[in-house]
């Protein structure tokens, strides 16, 4: 445990060299993202180590303020989420190296770094914590140092509108936490994480729900995620990769550590987790088909996964309350599993979509197309990671779905309630599979394949070497963890192995199914290579013409004519209509000649448009009605005073 | 001899006025650090106070002296360049005033008597009329005539509420020294109504002073008018005189068995001023008056810590000390903000990063800590008054509460992000400089320490203030 | 001496009611050196201070001296100095403000009778006085434009709570602090507010509040 | 040994079935129609053309069709044709072979967006749509034999102590999850009265669209793919239709492909008699399945304890 101090202390050394070395741009990269990534090496190997080697759960803690203690626990839960945590991390600041290559900026990318740090180590601290003291104050660090992140590029102002609204997001989300660990305080009297488990059974579920709502904020479920599509686009690529790969994840580490800490016999606590979860997928990846904004469309893909991660969960909760051992394992197992597949991949498509906004200079689909010739690095990282994302063999994504879906239909025999939600839990699973394969090849037949659509696009080469090979790099783990998942599932399930229900489940008969998994995909390579064999036999020594597409008559197509984005989704989208709202501006056509008329359409978020109209603006209007209480004259200054009394006494 | 800190600055006060501005500088400076030495050996009790009648040494008074004691001087350093750089042309009016400034609020950090507190209240009004009247505009007058008024309306008021506790003791046929300690032996036998009523009309006059809402009219005017090194001392160091007042109200009604009754009143306050500040903040033109706005906020959420009692009284002395060494930091920055860009309105401002990076860092980590962001220590007293309430099971204030901090927050970080982020193609008027940059630093650094960090001996003065209103870290 | 002493404060009385109806400046001035001199003599007739220290002989005078003299007469000099309208332009009319004034007189006599106060002997009317001009004197600060006016509401006020005081504290306890109390409170403070008044008269022209109205939000 | 000869049997017979089908029709129309072994003479015409590729393609547009054909085929791979115990299977196989199918339908829309041209954007978007309501149905479909047979294989769906049968005492719910799966067949498969694959007007057209530019060996492994695919689904259906076992493998097997052939008569009958819908009713067309099935499974909860 000491190691994993150490790392900290490496990787905030590296952070803090960034401001001392901002003069110098190049030597200040280098040396940071060497000294970061060597801290999270240490981190990544130790907590390997501890978590595959069963150590005992390890506790270690400081007095502070007298009276509160600073206490830090690694258990396997903790130990799995640092892997993500101290894994992602080095590969997004090898890909900064070259990303952040303005050097009129450097102070600006020397904070940026150092916020960098804090925020890793706060992350690692917020996992490690084990009384609500600790958790809270690594908690609030956190929001705070990615706030900054996502505020680097702060001349643009829907960046900081962005800024704005996930500053907001954070801060109440992290009272709804102080709000629950108080009450939670008020039973127990202890700050220390074990003592949750004696609250009574009556306050539990309250408890949960608040603190449901002040996770739920930080990892973006529907309807508390309308901060992150806003956020992620703002941010620097490779930070948006760090706050979707493993930030918001915090928030799921939260959600299950509160669950498993409460202990609570409620079965409601499951079911809304499930149904949260299932309502947060499939929207979410609604909202991200709908948008032609790249980063805006994964980070609301990120809510989708979320909400899958959420599924996973909620099926291990329904488990664990119906007694069911064996579903319980498989959801827990899957839903770690999943957030572990997304946090590499979403991190690839994050860089991806970075690069393609570094060299192209747009990350609007419908300007961008036939990227796959121009940057054909970039292009087949982001295939494989749009394959990964949409849950597909032979990639990774599959096989966290394969595990929650194993989970799931252990559930299918259960009795009444549990079993509808099963039932619809694998319904929306399927549905999500779906809607995700529609949003994939919507981004890369659009911004990768076909013509460019603008100028931009066309210009458009391939990015620095050093971005390129962590895409490479990260799209080989997602298919080597796809082909041979085997390894990390039995990391997934090593990570569970301190949730007390689940403990002890027999594994074996999985595995045996998960080597078969693995034969069967092997067995589908295997055919590829020899359908592409015969493919290539049939084409030998033929002649291949090459021409323009066939425009079904028209003679003369241009790239303008190709389907957009938006066409792409209309139908889709106009599926799902009472829960994403189309917006028409129609300039409409008058006169006999008409002059030049704009026909536009959008996707609005439901839940911004409910808070907007619902929330804010009644209540900015009724604050509003309240200014005159400041109306400037003395007299009626004086009155004030004089009612006040008034009011007083007659509590007398 | 611990009255020292009231005489000593009151006489150089006096000399300063005559002096040449450079003289009085130095005079400032060296009473500065005479008042914080004769401070810490009044706390470690090596001074103590020699006119037992009138003046004691309490633990929450120590507190409060400590806390005025050490922003000044940091004040004072910021005043030195500020004045330097702003030419202002009635120096040794500032340098006069701000110490007899000093010299009232350590009588009231000492004041043991009824009356006596009640005089330096109103004598911290009166000398520090003069600091938001120095700039001499329009609107400075018209602040200062507000200020004035309305606060000696509102110390008059307290004045009927010191007689009506007198009257508690004189209609139960009492009689010993009209002093809080003394008091608070017999507090028991007071009689309940008289002592009820008095206190509601100190909790309105000395309310009045510490920007208690409804009573806070005066305060956004008069802090975002005043130059902004006595701005910083009015918010940091003034409030909390005031909050003394209402504390050891509160004090002696916890005593005669009255805790209940005070304890809802001062919640009641709280609440709303930290409701109104709500209000104001999220559409402020001036970012002076946005920082006058969350002064009350924060002294709302002192009266509701208090309040509630228990642990949240350790919050709330906690966010005391915070509040004053992170707000006056704040105030100092503003007033690099005020030189750099010559205006106070917040459209006027923007692209703080770039214009003045080092004033925007202090700014940016003064606004983070005040809305309760680690490593700053308005976290943890947040956190403790929220514990607080729900362990004495306030659910529905802490709701208010929790909701009203959000509100607040919301509407800040809107004009904050607005100043340090928005667009600004203008000039910068006074570039940055080191005298003007060090002091808020070294407040903000000191907040961050004393998160860190609490010396013991702080610890369990704290400790032992908060006893007596039944407040500790067990209860 | 209970007849002097409800002279006396009948006599307080007249002057809130004058006070309120009056329309001229320098009236409204020399009713409050009147009043001053009233209240500050109503100590000595009240039966409990019978037998009168040196020191309340002396701390006497010297109420004598400021409130009726010092007070009026730096106010008398700040009118006489700075160019202001005599009028006094109130918010709520002359014949409104007595009604009120005779309002705050039942209302005090309720209030008294509700308390139920064990005051000594034949203090009602005492209570009756001080709530009254209490009330009056917060009921100018509310109900008058002129700043001047609000300066001498504010007199009147703190007439009114050192009546209160001489009411309900017994000597013993206060020990002058009181008297000093106010005193300085009261010097101090309208030397401010003079200072302040003629720096708004000088820059803005006039004392009127309305236009001291420029501070909102 | 016997699997391997049953699966080589299914990918010979795949190319002639849908000639059945072409027959019907031809039979409704009153012609005499193309003969059966037509399919055979154009996958050996194309496979001996050449190509030709548009300029604005990629890798991704010669990919498609080879992950295409290959995905259909591993359905076979998986299935107990005639009952007879497939090549391959596991418990959870249908998971990954149904999200097989979703990565050649993946790499079929990616392939027809990678042409540029403004009319396979409009048939990959339309596939995208309805094979994801097709999909909900398909495992809404696995829910319930799931909770029949407890097991989430092709093989143990129709083999072990609870098969799936008309003849089981669930009998009465296959008949609905029957009606749904063929309407998920004619939905994936995309034929009448989802999607028309003799339609001549682009606009209209749904799978055909997205093979426009394909053409020589690639169009052929796409047809084959189409074709394996189809059986799949046909021999699916059969299983649950047909509800007898013998003993001989021989004679399954023709009572297999029998009734392979019937479900091969009736897409032609149904083709034949009925026009298709209009784009916009064929969600609501593609949902009927899915509220079966769901209505089915509800069921199971009094039924199947």
């Amino acid at each position: 445990m000491d190691t994993l101090f150490v790392s900290f202390v490496v990787i905030l050394a590296g952070g803090v060299m960034a401001l001392l070395l901002a003069r110098r741009f190049n030597l200040m990269k280098l040396v940071t993202v060497a000294v970061m990534s060597c801290g999270c090496g240490i981190g990544l190997v130790k907590s390997l180590s501890l978590l595959l080697s069963q150590a005992p759960t390890a506790e270690k803690s400081w007095a502070w303020l007298h009276f509160f203690e600073l206490t830090f626990k690694v258990d396997s839960i903790a130990l799995f989420f640092l892997i993500p945590l101290f894994a992602v991390p080095p590969l997004a600041l090898f890909y900064s190296l070259q990303y952040m290559a303005d050097q009129q900026k450097r102070v600006r990318v020397a904070v940026n770094y150092f916020f960098f740090a804090i925020l890793v180590a706060s992350m690692a601290l917020v996992v490690m914590a084990a009384n609500m003291i600790t958790f809270a104050l690594a908690w609030e660090i956190m929001s705070l140092s990615s706030f900054f992140l996502v505020v680097f590029d702060y001349q643009v102002k829907a960046n900081r509108q962005a800024g704005y609204l996930y500053f907001i997001f954070a801060q109440a989300g992290a009272m709804f936490l102080f709000a629950a660990f108080a009450l939670l305080y008020s039973h127990t009297a202890s700050f220390d994480f074990a003592a949750f488990a004696s609250v009574p059974e009556k306050a539990k579920l309250l408890i949960f729900l608040i603190a449901f709502i002040g996770f739920g904020s930080k990892a973006g479920i529907f309807p508390l995620h309308i901060w992150l599509p806003k956020a992620h686009p703002a941010a620097p690529s490779h930070i948006s990769a760090i706050m979707s790969g493993v930030m918001i994840k915090m928030g799921i580490y939260g959600i299950f550590r509160i669950y498993l800490l409460l202990d609570a016999a409620t079965p409601i606590i499951g079911q809304v987790v499930l149904v949260t979860g299932m309502i947060t997928g499939v929207l979410g990846v609604v909202y991200a088909l709908a948008k032609q904004d790249i980063k805006q469309l994964l980070a609301y893909s990120s809510v989708e996964n979320i909400g899958i991660i959420l599924i996973g969960l909620g099926i291990g909760m329904v488990g664990v309350s119906e007694q069911n051992q064996a579903m319980a394992f498989f959801g827990f197992a899957g839903a770690m599993l999943h957030l572990f597949n997304h946090s590499i991949f979403k991190s690839l498509l994050f860089m991806g979509a970075g690069a393609v906004l570094h060299q192209a200079k747009t990350k609007n689909i419908d300007q961008l197309g036939g990227l796959m010739k121009r940057m054909p690095i970039t292009g087949r990282t982001f295939l494989a990671g749009s394959v990964a994302i949409s849950g597909l063999p032979p990639f990774c994504g599959f096989i966290g779905e394969f595990l929650i879906y194993y989970g799931a239909f252990h559930g299918i025999n259960n009795q009444r309630f549990s079993f509808i939600l099963a039932i619809l839990a694998i319904v929306s699973l399927a549905v999500i599979g779906g809607l995700a394969t529609a949003c994939f090849t919507k981004v890369v037949g659009l911004a990768f394949l076909g013509e460019p659509r603008t100028e931009q696009a066309a210009r458009a080469t391939e990015a620095a070497w050093g971005m390129g090979l962590v895409m490479i790099v990260m799209a080989a783990a997602c298919l080597v963890m796809g082909v041979v998942p085997e390894p990390f599932i039995r990391l997934a399930f090593a990570g569970i192995r301190d949730v007390g229900f689940t403990a002890g489940y027999d594994t074996q008969a999985f595995l045996a199914v998960v080597r078969q998994l693995s034969q069967a995909i092997l067995i589908f390579l295997a055919l590829l290579a020899l359908v592409s064999l015969l493919r290539k036999v049939l084409y030998r020594g033929k002649e291949i013409g090459s021409g323009s597409t066939w425009g079904c008559g028209f003679t003369q197509p241009t790239v303008r004519m190709q389907y957009t984005g938006t066409s792409y989704a209309a139908e889709i989208i106009d599926f799902y209509r009472p829960f994403v709202p189309v917006r028409r501006l129609y300039s409409g056509i008058s006169r006999i000649f008409p002059g030049k008329t704009t026909w536009e359409t959008g996707v609005d978020d439901v839940a911004e448009i409910n808070y907007m109209q619902r929330l804010i603006k009644p209540l900015l209007q009724f604050l509003n009605s309240l200014r005159w209480i400041q109306h400037g004259n003395i007299q009626l200054y004086i009155a004030y005073i004089i009612v006040a009394i008034i009011v007083l006494l007659l509590f007398l | 001899m611990l009255e020292f800190t009231c005489l000593i600055p009151l006489f150089t006060g006096i000399i300063a006025m005559f002096m040449p501005a450079r003289l009085g500088r130095i005079i400032l400076l060296v009473t500065a650090v005479l008042h914080l030495q004769l401070t810490v050996l009044g706390w470690f009790g090596k001074v103590t106070p020699s006119l037992p009648g009138y003046f004691a040494a309490p633990p929450d008074g120590l507190l409060v002296l400590l806390v005025t004691s050490f922003i000044f001087l940091f004040i004072s350093v910021y005043a030195v360049f500020y004045m330097r750089e702003t030419e202002m042309a009635s120096e040794p009016h500032y340098i006069g005033a701000t110490l007899f400034f000093l010299a009232s609020m350590s009588m009231v950090a000492l004041a043991d008597h009824l009356v006596v507190l009640w005089i330096a209240i109103e004598a911290t009004t009166l000398m520090s009329a003069p600091l938001i009247f120095l700039t001499r505009s329009k609107s400075a007058l018209e602040a200062t005539w507000k200020y004035v008024l309305i606060c000696s309306v509102g110390i008059a008021l307290a004045l009927l509420g010191c007689f009506f506790i007198v009257m508690a003791m004189a209609s139960n046929h009492l009689d010993v020294g009209i002093t809080f300690s003394s008091l608070g032996q017999v507090a028991e036998q007071l009689d309940p109504v008289w002592l009820k009523a008095g206190f509601i009309f100190l909790v309105i006059g000395y309310g009045t002073k510490m920007g208690l809402a409804p009573m806070h009219t005066w305060l956004p005017d008069a802090h975002s008018e005043a130059p902004s090194p006595a701005s910083a001392l009015l918010s940091g160091a003034l409030l909390n005189c005031a909050f003394l007042g209402i504390y050891r109200s509160h004090q002696l009604l916890y005593q005669a068995g009255l805790g209940d009754f005070s304890s809802r009143i001062l919640i009641g306050f709280g609440l709303l001023s930290m409701l109104v500040a709500a209000i104001f903040m999220y559409n402020q033109t001036g970012y002076k008056r946005l920082l006058a706005y969350s002064s009350i906020e924060n002294m709302g959420v002192i009266a509701f810590g208090i309040g509630i009692g228990g642990l949240a009284t350790y919050g709330a002395m906690l966010h005391l000390i915070h509040h004053s060494l992170i707000k006056s930091a704040l105030f100092l920055s503003s007033g690099n903000i005020l030189l750099g860009y010559g205006s106070k309105l917040i459209n006027k401002t923007g692209n703080m990063a770039k214009l003045l990076p080092k004033t925007f860092a202090l700014f940016m980590a003064g606004f983070a800590g005040i809305s309760g962001f680690p490593p700053f220590g308005i976290f943890v007293s947040e956190l403790l008054i929220i514990i607080g309430a729900f362990q004495q099971g306030n659910t529905i204030s802490v709701t208010i509460f929790i909701f009203a901090l959000i509100l607040v927050f919301a509407g800040a970080a809107r004009l904050v992000m607005r100043m340090c982020f928005g667009r600004n193609d203008e000039e910068i008027l006074v570039p940055e400089s080191y005298g003007r940059l060090l002091p808020p630093l070294g407040l903000l650094l000191s907040s961050v320490l004393l998160c860190v960090w609490l010396p013991d001996t702080l610890y369990e003065k704290i400790l032992s203030a908060i006893a007596t209103i039944g407040g500790g870290i067990h209860g | 001496m209970i007849v002097l002493s409800d002279f006396l404060l009948s006599l307080t009385l007249l002057s809130v009611l004058l006070s309120l109806a009056s329309n001229r400046l320098m009236a409204l001035v020399k009713i409050m050196a009147f009043q001053g001199i009233v209240v500050s003599l109503i100590p000595l007739v009240l039966e409990q201070h019978q037998d009168l220290a040196m020191g309340s002989i002396l701390m006497l005078q010297v109420m004598i001296l400021i409130k009726g003299f010092l007070i009026p007469g730096f106010i008398y000099m700040a009118l006489t100095k700075i160019k202001i309208k005599r009028e006094i332009e109130p918010i709520i009319g002359y014949h409104a403000s007595v009604f009120a004034g005779l309002f705050f007189i039942l209302l005090s006599a309720f209030i008294t009778d509700r308390l139920d106060i064990s005051l000594p002997g034949g203090q009602v009317l005492l209570m009756i006085t001080a709530i009254t001009t209490l009330a009056a004197g917060l009921f100018l600060l509310m109900s008058r434009r002129k700043a001047i006016t609000q300066v001498i509401g504010y007199l009147m006020m703190e007439n009114g709570i050192y009546l209160f005081g001489t009411a309900l504290a017994k000597e013993t306890h206060t020990q002058y602090l009181v008297e000093f109390g106010v005193l300085l409170d009261l010097l101090v403070g309208i030397m401010v507010m003079g200072i302040v008044l003629h720096n708004i008269n000088s820059t803005f022209d006039d004392v009127d509040t309305a236009l001291l109205g420029q501070l909102k939000d | 040994m016997e699997s391997i000869l049953s699966l080589c049997f299914a990918i010979l017979i795949a190319p002639l079935l849908p000639a059945v089908i072409q027959k019907v029709k031809a039979f409704f129309a009153g012609k005499q129609g193309p003969p059966l072994l037509i399919n055979y003479y154009t996958m050996i015409k194309l496979f001996r053309k050449g190509s030709v590729y548009s300029t604005s393609t990629s890798f991704v547009f010669r990919m498609g069709p080879v992950v295409g054909c290959v995905t259909s085929l591993m359905m076979l791979l998986f299935f107990p044709l005639a009952g007879i115990k497939p090549l391959f299977s596991f418990h959870g196989d249908v998971l990954i072979l149904f999200y097989l199918m979703g990565l050649g339908r993946f790499f079929t829309i990616l392939a027809a967006l990678d042409t540029a041209s403004p009319f396979e954007g409009m048939g990959a978007a339309r596939e995208a749509f309805f094979s994801t309501l097709a999909e909900a149905t398909v495992f809404g479909i696995l829910i319930l034999f799931f909770r029949i047979t407890g097991s989430l294989s092709f093989a143990e769906f129709f083999s072990g102590r609870h098969v799936i049968s008309l003849s089981s005492e669930h009998g009465a719910l296959l008949l609905l999850v029957i009606v749904a799966l063929y309407i998920v067949m004619l939905t994936e498969n995309s034929r009448v009265p989802v999607d028309d694959p003799a339609t001549h007007l682009e606009l209209t057209m749904i799978h055909e669209v997205m093979i426009l530019d394909h053409s020589g060996p690639d169009l052929a492994l796409i047809e084959l793919g189409a074709w394996f695919k189809l059986l799949f689904y046909s021999a699916f259906l059969s299983m649950l239709i047909e509800p007898f076992h013998l003993e001989s493998a021989l004679l399954n097997s023709l009572l297999f492909y029998a009734v392979v052939c019937f479900i091969y008569i009736t897409i032609g009958m149904v083709e034949s008699i009925t026009a298709r819908y209009k784009m916009n009713m064929v969600p609501k067309f593609v949902l009927t399945p899915f509220a079966l099935v769901f209505f089915v499974t509800i069921l199971t909860m009094e039924l199947v304890k």
